[in-house]
């Protein structure tokens, strides 16, 4: 078996990345879309923790420490839309919101 | 002892993560986010970065998570139901999702390997670059933190005052 | 020296004070209350006439400043300063300048007056001589602007104007859709202008006129094979598009929409004559690429005869002179692209742009006369008839007009139209029998116009009962008339002053050009006296009369030659050119534009779909594209 | 280099919490006076930075720039927020709940447009940008009872997400490949390595991001329905503000840390500046409401403003600064009427503005001005915003883009000469007059003036785009 390195970590985070931004692509509730860009963010963190660890300093932590920051931040803020948006529609399925088009 | 505990927590995650964007329940989804998390956390310590697997439990999985589930059983969302499935739709994120991973992954494949090198991310370490050379941006954060929480109030009153 | 910039700006402000106080003083308002109802309905008119005639006067004393030649202006304001590109707000005083001015106040104050007659009763009244007075101080500004920048803001200017009065009476649909396709139509050829005019920056540095001037002189070499051809062709496209040349001349007729004293103004005697001037005034810079003078001369030639031959066979009194003017202004385009720099430099298509300015006003003001007095509702000329009894000083301006047009010895028309022809005997053969063609369609046209509408028996009850119009109509008329009759003598001097200190140099090829032109001018109006004197309720070329056939037959054995061509190949060539104008270049170009841009715009919106799923997928699809195009190993 | 450097940022964000306190003690009736409060806090901010000079250079670790283009950016927003609380103030009555607390979010939004304008630092980058994007979540559905806004709000919200988690990633991977996270670390970079794949990867991806604030082609698409949907102050903010913060950012990134890789970046943006400029002038033809088509008729400008980005010389940057100032006004001056006619008429419809130079003169005449400046017809402040932009393109020989940017330019007349044309030409379906308060009134008519003297005398606002034009790209 190969040792592991640095590019097998990346390589997961970018399969975590992908199986996110499909989620965000394919599905219709707006709560799981949700869900898949969270996915998304933390492939970005695993990759960070990574590098860092292979260049051997510690912004990549910073950086994480940050992006867990806003994503929570980010998080609460779209449910509060997402509950609001219940509230009027009774649903959270992102493909019945054509009100505007064209 | 370190190479195959990579690759227990990678396929972990990675399946977790497949659960995720494929479940039809919403509660489903968002309990193999938490699963997906902790294995997330276990890669993180067997990167040293101690600090970071912490809050990954404790923030993500812990607060995140929680406020995920909160709304789900707030909204009463029940299984999505089985409707028209939308090739196009569903074709087409799986072609880009595939296609983004190949292009990083073509990219990461000719990468010059290097050692890694011993730097533990214990809370010392990073508390401390954190408060010196990243003071800046962590007090934006602060800001930032203000906003989302007079906005989540106020989108979330029920009551109009 | 003395220096004259204030002489300038009096000028220039006096037309913009006027738009200015009407708008704010004239209208409704508590406190003048009991003058309200003067204010509404005629303040406007005495205050633009009033201002005008203040910047006439000025006009009159720039024009003697510059004669005594000790004249300069001074810039004095940067107007833009960015590293290589410096503009500043300077003016262009000299002969060119002053006179066009003078040209353009004149006539203006002949139309002012003309229209308080025209417009009486107008409840917008107002708002039109503040819109007018605005476009004589965009105008102004195109006359004296120093640069190619000052020149283009102020273009655009006119344009702005034209269109607001192209679209004054905006309870016609019509109207503002003339008005939006007259803006939209210029702004095609305005664009061409703006990158020539960058282009030009781009080759010599400046966009000064005597800066670039002096840089050409200075570097024969560098300018030399071509340089210049894409840069004077683009600015010519300026040109192309105010004063409505092919392709882009679709709007001029639709523009006529407008008021006639609009029409007369702006659509005749000055804004379409810009683009000409504008060649004018950058001549140095078209006569320094003899490729690009090729272009400008046939394109002149071929609007001239296209649109003479569209001409004979249009009703609406108004269109007809509009198809005069695109092909007047065709010889003026001609005459400049003909221009031999050493000799006459661009002074025979100033000479004909000037008399132009006199004799096409005072044949549209007529026009303008009879619609009044038919009331505004009518202006086919085949529901008009025997106007000459009831209208005869009308009749008789209209009839100085044309003659002049038509190039009637003695008037102002013959001299400048010899002068060109003239030029083009000697410098291109074909574009000479072109002109000479040209100038017999015009002859013809001109007097089916007279024949129809202004003699023989009234057409309609209407016509039957028009009166001439009130004085305040006929005198700009009577005016012009005058004008149009002297302009082209020598004692008025314009050829010569336009030429300046070299000397006027005679044209060589004198009476060989006299006499072909004047067969030609014969030829036409023999044409028009046989279809149209003696009084047909319908047009002969388009239903075969049995007795004009019959005549025709009868009285000379070759006419029917005559009769065939003028059925065939006039009545078919005119139908063929209305059907390229209508369908070809307003079907796909213009509309043809808006169609495509449509269907695009609508093919574009399908990504558009409202659904976020698609978003979200055109997003990162668009990104994956991007990564494969840049990221490679 | 020390907090003084911070001091405007530290000001407005000291005002937003002051306006955030004040609206939690006063009546719910009385809270119009909040935006009086913002907006003469503001001036007086803006004052304060232009008589006290800032304290210029770099600090923080190198994470902090104060220079010309950053002080430049910084009063940028400091008018757009201005005039954006004005406008706030008149669409007041719409808010249901939360009307201090609305006009605080626009000065924390401010705030962080204001931190972008300084930014020299991924780090720095994202957490600035997020504030601003974080903000405006909550803006765009601040009118949570009426669907429109909220369908915005998620579209905005996920979509904006999704550039998030994409500029991440492309930092992790700029910070993998140079083991930093500063711009001038990535200059160095490239300058000794060249760009590899990791590090180009990374940087693509970051443009991708700063693309979607920018709302340049292929990540325009949320721009339509969000800023149709989206409460009509906050739409203002979105079509002025947070493009400029994009093109604040994009400018700084572009000469701070991508410069040795200019080749690659000029044909990139040049490409997708005449995409914007086809896609946006096309798209926006057949629309028949205001808010949509001046969505549309945004992403265009981006495309302009793009235009001037690839022409990468201080000229074609300092015509793009200068482009973005002319473009603040003039929008703005377009958004203060549509605010005034949905009080009035109730909906965004341009049929709704038949005839409206009948029933208000004045914002017939705001509205023409306003349109006519952005189509670029002189002597309006838009007119000479393109003409740099043309001659910043045509001096680097660009004739192709030259090209694409006057079909877009003869493309626009089309749609935005509909409106007029709507206004002054048809009947209108109601002869009401339409009232417009006098704060309403002062600030149209300071914009259509401001509009009218940018183009007359852009020279001072030219001059000084260019100054800080030159010292960016030096």
């Amino acid at each position: 078996m190969i040792p592991v390195v640095l590019p097998h970590y990346l390589v997961v985070s970018a399969a975590l990345f992908s199986l996110g931004l499909a989620g965000v692509i394919i599905r219709r509730n707006a709560l799981v879309i949700f869900m898949s860009l969270e996915l998304m963010l933390n492939a970005a963190n695993l990759a960070l923790a990574a590098f860092s660890r292979y260049n051997g300093s510690l912004h990549g932590h910073v950086l994480v420490f940050f992006i867990i920051t806003v994503a929570a931040a980010e998080v609460a803020v779209g449910l509060a839309i997402i509950v609001a948006l219940f509230r009027r529609r009774k649903s959270v399925n992102v493909d019945e919101l054509t009100s505007m088009r064209l | 002892m370190h190479d195959q505990l990579f690759w227990f927590f990678s396929i972990a995650m990675l399946l977790s993560g497949l659960l995720v964007i494929l479940s039809r329940n919403p509660v489903n989804s968002a309990m193999f986010l938490v699963v997906a998390m902790c294995f997330m956390a276990g890669l993180f310590v067997l990167l040293e970065a101690h600090f970071l697997a912490i809050i990954q439990i404790l923030v993500y999985a812990g607060a995140v998570m929680v406020l995920f589930l909160f709304v789900i059983m707030f909204l009463d969302l029940k299984a999505e139901r089985r409707r028209r499935f939308r090739i196009l739709t569903f074709g087409g994120g799986i072609i880009v999702a595939a296609a983004f991973m190949v292009k990083v992954h073509d990219v990461v494949e000719d990468m010059p390997l290097v050692a890694a090198k011993g730097v533990a991310g214990t809370t010392e370490a990073v508390g401390r670059l954190l408060f010196t050379r990243y003071l800046l941006p962590f007090e934006v954060a602060s800001l930032l933190l203000l906003v989302a929480v007079v906005g989540v109030v106020l989108l979330s009153k029920r009551d109009l005052k | 020296m003395d220096d004259v910039t204030g002489l300038l700006w009096r000028i220039l402000a006096g037309p913009l004070c006027a738009a200015v106080v009407i708008v704010l003083i004239c209208r409704r308002s508590p406190f003048y209350a009991d003058f309200s109802p003067v204010m509404e309905r005629s303040a406007g008119a005495v205050i633009a006439i009033a201002f005008l005639l203040g910047s006439t006067w000025f006009a009159w004393m720039a024009l003697d400043a510059v004669k005594t030649g000790n004249v300069t202006t001074s810039p004095t304001y940067r107007f833009i300063d960015v590293g290589d590109l410096e503009v500043n707000v300077n003016w262009s005083l000299d002969r060119l300048s002053v006179m066009m001015a003078m040209i353009v106040c004149v006539v203006s104050l002949c139309i002012f007056v003309y229209s308080v007659g025209y417009m009486h009763g107008d409840p917008g009244i107002n708002r039109f001589f503040a819109k007018l007075s605005f476009f004589v101080f965009s105008m102004l500004g195109i006359v004296f602007s120093g640069n190619l920048v000052m020149m283009f803001v102020f273009w655009e200017l006119v344009g702005v104007s034209s269109y607001l009065l192209i679209g004054y009476w905006y309870q016609r649909p019509a109207a503002a859709e003339a008005g939006k396709k007259a803006f939209i139509v210029n702004r095609i050829g305005d664009f061409g202008f703006l990158l020539g005019i960058l282009l030009v920056w781009n080759v010599t540095g400046s966009v000064d006129f005597t800066d670039i001037r002096n840089y050409l002189k200075a570097h024969p070499a560098e300018v030399s094979g071509g340089v210049l051809t894409i840069p004077a062709l683009l600015i010519f496209c300026g040109a192309v598009g105010k004063s409505a040349q092919l392709p882009l001349h679709v709007w001029l007729p639709d523009a006529m929409e407008g008021p006639t004293p609009v029409s007369a103004l702006i659509h005749a005697a000055t804004m379409v004559a810009a683009g000409v001037y504008m060649l004018c005034r950058v001549s140095f810079l078209v006569f320094a690429s003899p490729a690009a003078m090729d272009v400008i001369a046939w394109i002149g030639g071929l609007t001239a005869l296209l649109s003479a031959v569209i001409a004979c066979q249009q009703n609406d009194i108004k269109r007809i002179l509009a198809y005069s003017t695109l092909s007047q202004l065709g010889y003026m385009v001609m005459a400049v692209g003909l221009s031999v720099p050493q000799v006459n430099g661009y002074m025979p298509a100033m000479f004909h742009l000037s008399t132009h300015a006199f004799f096409k006003s005072l044949l549209f003001l007529s026009a303008g006369s009879v619609i009044i007095a038919f009331h505004h509702a009518e202006q086919d000329i085949w529901k008009m008839g025997g106007l000459w009894k009831k209208m005869p000083i009308t009749t008789a301006c209209f009839t100085v007009g044309l003659l002049a047009l038509t190039g009637f010895p003695g008037l102002s028309g013959f001299f400048s139209k010899e002068t060109i022809l003239g030029l083009a005997r000697e410098r291109n053969e074909d574009l000479f029998t072109l002109a000479t063609v040209t100038a017999g369609f015009t002859s013809f046209y001109m007097f089916r116009a007279l024949f129809v509408a202004f003699l023989g028996q009234p057409r309609s009850e209407a016509a039957g009962k028009v009166k001439e119009s009130p004085w305040v109509v006929l005198g700009p008329l009577v005016a012009l008339a005058i004008l149009s009759v002297i302009g082209g003598y020598t004692w008025m001097g314009i050829p010569g002053w336009l030429v300046g200190d070299k000397g006027l140099s005679e044209a060589p090829a004198g009476t060989n050009v006299l006499l072909l032109a004047m067969l030609a001018f014969v030829m036409g109006l023999a044409l028009a006296v046989v279809f149209y004197l003696c009084g047909p309720a319908e047009d002969p070329v388009k239903t075969k009369f049995p007795f004009l056939h019959r005549i025709l037959w009868n009285k000379f054995g070759f006419d029917e030659f005559y009769l065939a061509l003028v059925k065939y190949v006039q009545g078919g060539l005119a139908a063929l050119c209305e059907l390229v104008d209508r369908w070809v270049i307003a079907g796909a170009g213009v509309r043809g534009t808006a169609g495509v841009a449509q269907t695009l715009g609508k093919m574009l919106q399908l990504f558009q779909t409202g659904g976020l799923q698609t978003y979200a997928f055109l997003f990162a699809a668009g990104l994956v594209i991007i990564l494969y195009y840049v990221v490679t190993q | 280099m020390n907090l003084s450097s911070l001091k405007l940022e530290m000001a407005t964000a000291g005002l937003g919490m002051l306006v955030l306190m004040l609206g939690a003690f006063t009546r719910r009736d009385d809270k119009r006076f909040l935006g009086a409060i913002s907006a003469i806090g503001l001036t007086a901010i803006l004052a304060w930075s232009v008589c006290c000079g800032a304290v210029m250079g770099v600090g923080f670790d190198g994470m902090w720039v104060n220079d010309a283009m950053a002080l430049f950016f910084k009063r940028l927003f400091l008018i757009a927020t201005i005039l954006v609380t004005v406008m706030s103030a008149g669409f007041a009555g719409k808010i249901e709940s939360g009307v201090g607390e609305f006009f605080a979010l626009i000065l924390f939004a401010c705030t962080g447009m204001m931190l972008t304008a300084s930014v020299n630092d991924f780090v720095m980058l994202f957490v600035s940008l997020e504030t601003v994007t974080i903000t405006f979540y909550i803006l765009t559905s601040y009118l949570r009872r009426q669907v429109p806004s909220l369908e915005a709000g998620v579209k905005y919200l996920i979509l904006g997400a999704l550039s998030s988690a994409f500029l991440v990633y492309g930092i992790t991977f700029i910070y993998g490949a140079t083991g930093g996270t500063s711009f001038s670390g990535l200059a160095e970079f490239l300058k000794v390595n060249g760009a590899g794949g990791l590090v180009l990867l990374g940087v693509m991806l970051v443009l991708a991001g700063l693309g979607f604030k920018v709302a340049s082609v292929p990540f325009h698409i949320w721009v339509p329905d969000v800023y149709q949907g989206a409460p009509t102050p906050v739409t203002a903010f979105l079509a002025v503000g947070s493009k400029a913060a994009g093109f604040a950012l994009l400018l700084r990134l572009l000469y701070g840390g991508l410069l040795p890789m200019k080749a690659t970046w000029v044909a990139l943006i040049a490409v997708l500046a005449a995409l914007t400029i086809l896609y946006g002038n096309l798209a926006a033809i057949p629309q028949k409401n205001i808010k949509r088509l001046l969505g549309y008729s945004s992403i265009s400008h981006a495309g302009f403003l793009l235009l001037g980005v690839a022409a990468a010389t201080a000229f074609g940057t300092g015509a793009a600064l200068f482009y973005l100032f002319a473009y603040v006004f003039t929008n703005l001056g377009a958004f203060l009427v549509i605010v005034c006619m949905a009080n009035a008429t109730a909906d965004d419809e341009i049929a709704s503005y038949a005839g409206l130079a009948r029933r208000s003169p004045l914002l017939a005449a705001a509205m023409t001005v306003a349109l006519v400046s952005l189509a670029g017809v002189p002597p309006m402040a838009g007119f000479f915003a393109k003409f740099l932009i043309f001659s910043a393109v045509i001096g680097q020989q660009l004739w192709w883009l030259a090209a694409v940017g006057a079909v877009g330019v003869v493309a626009s007349l089309y749609y935005y000469l509909g409106v007029v044309k709507a206004m002054y030409w048809q009947e209108p379906r109601q002869e009401a007059a339409i009232a417009v308060g006098l704060t309403m009134k002062v600030a149209l008519w300071f914009v259509m003036a401001a509009t009218l003297a940018i183009g007359v005398f852009q020279g001072p606002v030219v001059e000084w785009a260019f100054e800080a034009a030159r010292e960016l790209v030096k």
